[in-house]
């Protein structure tokens, strides 16, 4: 007996919001890679002189920059929260038979999240 | 059907992801905003100079870059094959973790020159 | 071309997934078909809630549950198979833990047990308030380990095939490609469950029309005590969804409108207030019987003392006092079924409720080896009748049973297809092409008709609520049997708009309407036929119980040309018939 | 599904009048290709999407096929998209519609055979792969005389979730990796295995991983998350996936990095 199988087209992600929202997640991998390779610029202006260090910094300034930095922020930050709300599904505890509510988990990585960030500021832009 | 070895690419993706989401937005800030308009007053070539001199340091960066590389390699890998270039996986593969390694290797020539 | 199997299981649920695994662990080399017209999880066995009784725990016996078991039946139970059963009960269930079952527990790890309606210590095993679901999945899974138990999910059975006496098979219709098939077999067992959907409301689900027990009816096997319909007290207003005894067992109570406890009127003791440690007492007030509970609802309701809703008249059944955190522990899916069903949180409001068609404690007539009139056919689970339920069944035996029983079957099915390997394939694949021949000609290829199902299937909820309901009498009785008289009469001109053959279900539901009306048959004929009341058969003109006349079980054969009751001795062993007594010491 | 506070059994039922509801509809042996034909059913709020297919089907089109039960959302017969979300009809509400705009078609992902029934031989096969049930290692099975497995209700709950899947297959319409490339295990399947993997009693774990830890079972999964967000029993797939798969790289770790001698 013959079966009907709707076929799937390669558009998808765009027929319902929930597949249009993780493959936006999916997509912010290409600005950690983006940004990746802005750091290694970075750290190969640093090491090299202070002349080079300098013009990177002019050059932050810049448009380009501007608009580069604004849309990584976005979609990493995009990154980041996705990542963290998911975490208390991958990090199940029990207390006896309670499990730990997935609020608490998450609560606990947000709350890493600002530690981190605030250690790293001071290393990088000191007291 | 045999165990695959995925987990050592899962791994490296779930760390890469787990680094860029923790450290990355701070960084963009410091990058984009604070470092060229001064907000923290200035930051001058010897601290940052110095700082990335240091093993330590350099070995840490070594991480906080390799690591987001394979997150994105995996990342897009599946990506690319779930809208569509599942045809072409294996070249998609090879791109992407090729990529990755390319850049991990960049990363630790950079690194290793200063 | 027939397929040819050792043993062939009608039937996917509790029962017949225990029957196919008994066989497939002691039989190795004999190929089994578990026939079943949906797939096993499926099965109705899914949607018990409360638990399943066996003797496990120091403060109990064998001859507690044994006299619980008799006394709820009013001593309409076989006490034979009442006693193997409640022998056999913890060995089953112990079996259902190693398989995997996920029992609730206590903290020493052991099984926990909770108190149930009838029964005088509390000894009902359970997984939250979803045992059916959690013991049915457990069973189909365990089964996917057996390689000789070959499942046709989504058959449709339609005849059992008899041939030199002998029963030697089944017919049946793959939905998907709508073909009739002949599987022949050397021993067939029906584990097809029961019949609830010929009442109007019920707790059952739409594939409980009673095919099994209408196919054997058919065959001339004699149906036992099918006037014996069970009502659950608490079924949700409206949809007739269960409501867990259990939430009884927890602590749960039923109030009239207003706020009265009214069952310490019915004969059922004195309640102790719902503070009191003691409370719920075992076998006292809302831990009574089915029956009685049920029956007392009706004269609350004569009395106007009831509340009246959209769905008819109900009692509030207030589990208020347990709190959330053991609502949510030991009764989540009584919280899930009222949030989603009727918009109430029983955390914070009483649930309404009122008595609702559950179980059939009749079916095809067993021995307790599970052998029918028949050789080579047997039976076990809703769709037979051993008879541990008697009169009325009492909550958490069922689960037990469809586990004691359907082992039982297996195993005896199995020692029959060893001993009678001759079947006669030729005369078989002649049967079953007269029976396509039947359904071609009956409903496939047939012109006009002007009957719709629904309507037929309408007009049996009405007059079997009417007639066959909580009280009955014989004029109401006459008029159901002229009534179905009737119905069999309309049913030949039956409409029938689709003609394709794959998936066809229009043909399976007019094929489930004609077994509904011979079961719905054979339960006036019985009622009619037992002056007397007894456990859930209760008769406005026959008020008493007559043990002369019917201690009895009644036996409802079909043959050519009519339909008669004859009358049964029930096996008494070791407890004498005496009074059932709810509420005070024995 | 918490929004049904409304406390509807008291209020009455509310009939307002009619309303167009739209049913793919598919003949194998007829043609080809499927069509949607309209049916006009009354509203009535306390009803749900299957008491109007019901209604369909015993007043006004016999034809129409499809499949339910228990409708009491236990048995997993009835799920169908519902405008293209996987839902258990027997309890999704009219009322929930407001637009009184209903299409149903079978659920997505899978071969359709007719109307609104689908193919499920596809998961019954993937199911019996992950040996679903309880295993234990050879000559470690306690006699039944010696009664039950102690099991603390804290072990109890370290599973439990997983058993609560009913095999309504809404996580597999909901799962585009599955329609995307159906050698998939799936979400159900791998739920299944986890929730006896995580049992205290069993012993089969390694067993399961040949098919789990397989390229076809945990690794194909993106994490999109939608099987949980569908799930009516709140089995949550999505992660009983992600945690097989921190399990399977430990294992893998430990694997490489500890060479063991046979056995």
């Amino acid at each position: 007996m013959t079966t009907y199988r709707k076929p799937v087209s390669n558009t998808w992600w765009l027929e319902s919001k929930p597949y249009f929202l993780f493959v936006i997640r999916e997509f912010t991998s290409l600005f950690v890679a983006g940004y990746c390779l802005f750091l290694l610029l970075f750290i190969a202006k640093a090491g090299d002189s202070q002349e080079a260090y300098a013009t990177l910094i002019l050059s932050l300034k810049s448009p380009t920059s501007m608009v580069f930095h604004l849309i990584s922020f976005t979609f990493i930050l995009y990154h980041a929260i996705t990542w963290f709300n998911l975490t208390p599904k991958i990090m199940v505890f029990h207390l006896g038979e309670e499990r730990i509510p997935n609020a608490l988990i998450a609560g606990a990585v947000y709350l890493s999240w600002g530690v981190v960030s605030l250690i790293i500021s001071w290393l990088i832009l000191g007291s | 059907m045999s165990k695959s070895n995925e987990p050592v690419l899962w791994f490296l993706f779930s760390a890469g992801g787990m680094i860029s989401a923790m450290v990355f937005p701070i960084l963009l800030i410091i990058t984009g905003v604070i470092l060229p308009f001064e907000l923290a007053g200035e930051v001058t070539f010897e601290r940052i100079h110095n700082a990335v001199k240091n093993p330590v340091v350099k070995l840490v960066l070594f991480f906080v870059i390799a690591l987001p590389f394979f997150h994105w390699a995996h990342r897009f890998r599946f990506t690319l094959i779930d809208i569509g270039l599942k045809p072409i996986s294996f070249l998609v593969s090879l791109l992407c973790y090729g990529g990755a390694i390319t850049g991990t290797i960049v990363a630790a020539f950079i690194l290793w020159k200063i | 071309m027939a397929l040819q199997y050792d043993i062939v299981i009608v039937g996917g649920g509790g029962a017949g997934l225990r029957a196919a695994i008994a066989i497939g662990e002691t039989n190795p080399k004999l190929k089994i078909a578990l026939v079943s017209k949906v797939f096993p999880m499926r099965s109705h066995t899914v949607a018990a809630e409360g638990g399943a009784a066996a003797v496990i725990k120091d403060n109990d016996s064998f001859n507690d549950h044994c006299l619980d078991t008799i006394g709820g039946g009013e001593w309409m139970c076989d006490q034979d198979a009442v006693e193997l059963f409640v022998n056999e009960a913890p060995k089953e269930l112990i079996q259902m833990e190693h398989w995997g079952c996920p029992w609730s527990r206590e903290l020493d790890g052991t099984v926990a047990v909770r108190p149930f309606g009838g029964m005088k210590i509390e000894r009902t095993w359970f997984a939250a308030d979803k045992t059916g679901f959690h013991l049915l999945h457990t069973l189909f899974q365990t089964s996917l380990k057996y390689n000789n138990v070959i499942r046709h999910d989504e058959w449709f059975a339609t005849k059992i095939l008899v041939e030199n006496g002998r029963c030697q098979g089944v017919t049946a219709i793959e939905m998907r490609s709508g073909i009739m098939k002949v599987i022949a077999a050397k021993s067939v067992i029906m584990c097809t469950g029961g019949a609830g959907r010929v009442f109007p409301f019920t707790t059952n689900g739409a594939i409980k029309t009673g095919d099994g027990m209408a196919m054997a009816y058919r065959a001339g096997i004699p149906l036992k005590d099918m006037e014996f319909i069970q009502y659950h007290p608490t079924g949700l207003p409206g949809t007739g969804i269960l409501i867990t005894e259990a939430a009884r067992g927890e602590g749960g109570i039923l109030v009239n409108k207003e706020g009265y406890r009214y069952l310490q009127d019915y004969d059922l003791g004195m309640p102790l207030d719902i503070e009191d440690p003691k409370h719920p007492v075992n076998k006292s007030m809302e831990l009574g019987p089915r029956d009685r509970l049920s029956q007392a609802f009706i004269k609350e309701r004569e009395k106007e003392k009831t509340i009246t809703g959209p769905f008819g008249d109900v009692v509030h059944l207030d589990i208020r006092h347990l709190g959330k955190k053991k609502i949510d522990k030991k009764l989540p899916f009584v919280r899930e079924l009222t949030k989603n069903y009727i918009g109430i949180d029983p955390v914070y409001e009483p649930i309404p409720v009122r008595p609702v068609v559950h179980y059939m404690m009749g079916g095809i007539d067993t021995t307790i080896d599970c052998r029918t009139i028949l050789p080579g056919l047997f039976a076990a689970g809703e769709c037979a009748c051993v008879s541990i339920n008697g009169a009325n069944r009492l909550g958490s035996n069922s689960l037990t049973e469809i586990l004691v029983y359907g082992a039982r079957a297996g195993n005896a099915a199995a020692v029959f297809a060893n001993e009678h390997s001759e079947i006669n394939l030729e005369a078989l694949e002649k049967q079953g092409a007269d029976e396509y021949k039947r359904i071609t000609r009956d409903f496939l290829q047939k012109d006009g008709g002007s009957e719709r199902i629904a309507t037929l299937r309408k007009e049996i909820h009405q007059v079997m609520e009417q007639s066959v309901g909580i009280f009955r009498s014989e004029s109401g009785l006459k008029e159901a049997c002229n009534k179905i008289e009737e119905l069999k009469d309309r049913f030949s001109s039956i409409l029938i708009e689709d003609k394709s053959l794959n998936f066809n279900t229009e043909l399976t539901s007019a094929l489930e309407l004609e077994n509904m009306i011979d079961v719905a048959e054979s339960i006036i004929f019985s009622a009619l036929s037992r002056r007397e009341s007894r456990g859930s058969h209760q008769r406005t003109d026959f008020l008493n119980r007559d043990d002369e006349n019917f201690l009895r079980h009644s036996l409802a054969y079909r043959t050519e040309t009519e339909s008669r009751i004859e009358y049964q001795d029930v096996a008494i062993t070791k407890w004498p018939p005496g009074e059932r007594v709810y509420g005070k010491e024995e | 599904m918490a929004t049904r506070r409304t406390c509807l059994w008291k209020r009455g039922v509310k009939v307002s009048e009619t309303f167009e509801m739209e049913i793919f509809r598919y003949y194998p042996d007829k043609d080809n290709e499927p069509f949607i034909k309209s049916y006009e059913v009354p509203f009535r709020d306390d009803w749900v999407v299957l008491d109007a297919i019901n209604y369909i089907k015993d007043e006004i089109d016999g034809t129409l096929s499809y499949r339910w039960s228990c409708r009491m959302g236990v048995c997993g017969s009835c799920g169908m998209m519902v405008n293209s979300v996987p839902k258990l009809t027997c309890s999704a509400f009219l009322k929930d519609y407001p637009s009184r705009k209903i299409r149903v078609e079978p659920l997505q992902g899978f071969p359709v055979e007719r109307d609104l029934i689908f193919d499920m031989d596809d998961f019954m096969n993937k199911l019996t792969e992950v040996k679903p049930y309880l295993l234990r290692k050879e000559g470690e099975e306690k006699p039944l005389e010696e009664g039950e497995y102690l099991q603390s209700p804290a072990e109890l709950a370290h599973y439990k979730q997983y058993t609560l899947c009913i095999n309504c297959m809404l996580c597999y319409a909901a799962c585009p990796i599955y329609a995307l490339d159906s050698n998939f295990v799936g979400p159900a399947a791998i739920a299944l295995a986890q929730r006896y993997n995580l049992d205290s009693r069993d012993q089969g774990r390694n067993q399961r991983q040949e098919v789990i830890a397989s390229h076809e079972g945990i690794w194909e999964c993106t994490f999109v998350g939608e099987c949980s967000v569908v799930c009516p029993k709140d089995v949550d797939p999505a992660a009983a996936i992600q945690r097989a798969k921190v399990s399977s790289t430990l294992d893998w770790f430990k694997e490489k990095m500890i060479p063991r001698s046979k056995g």
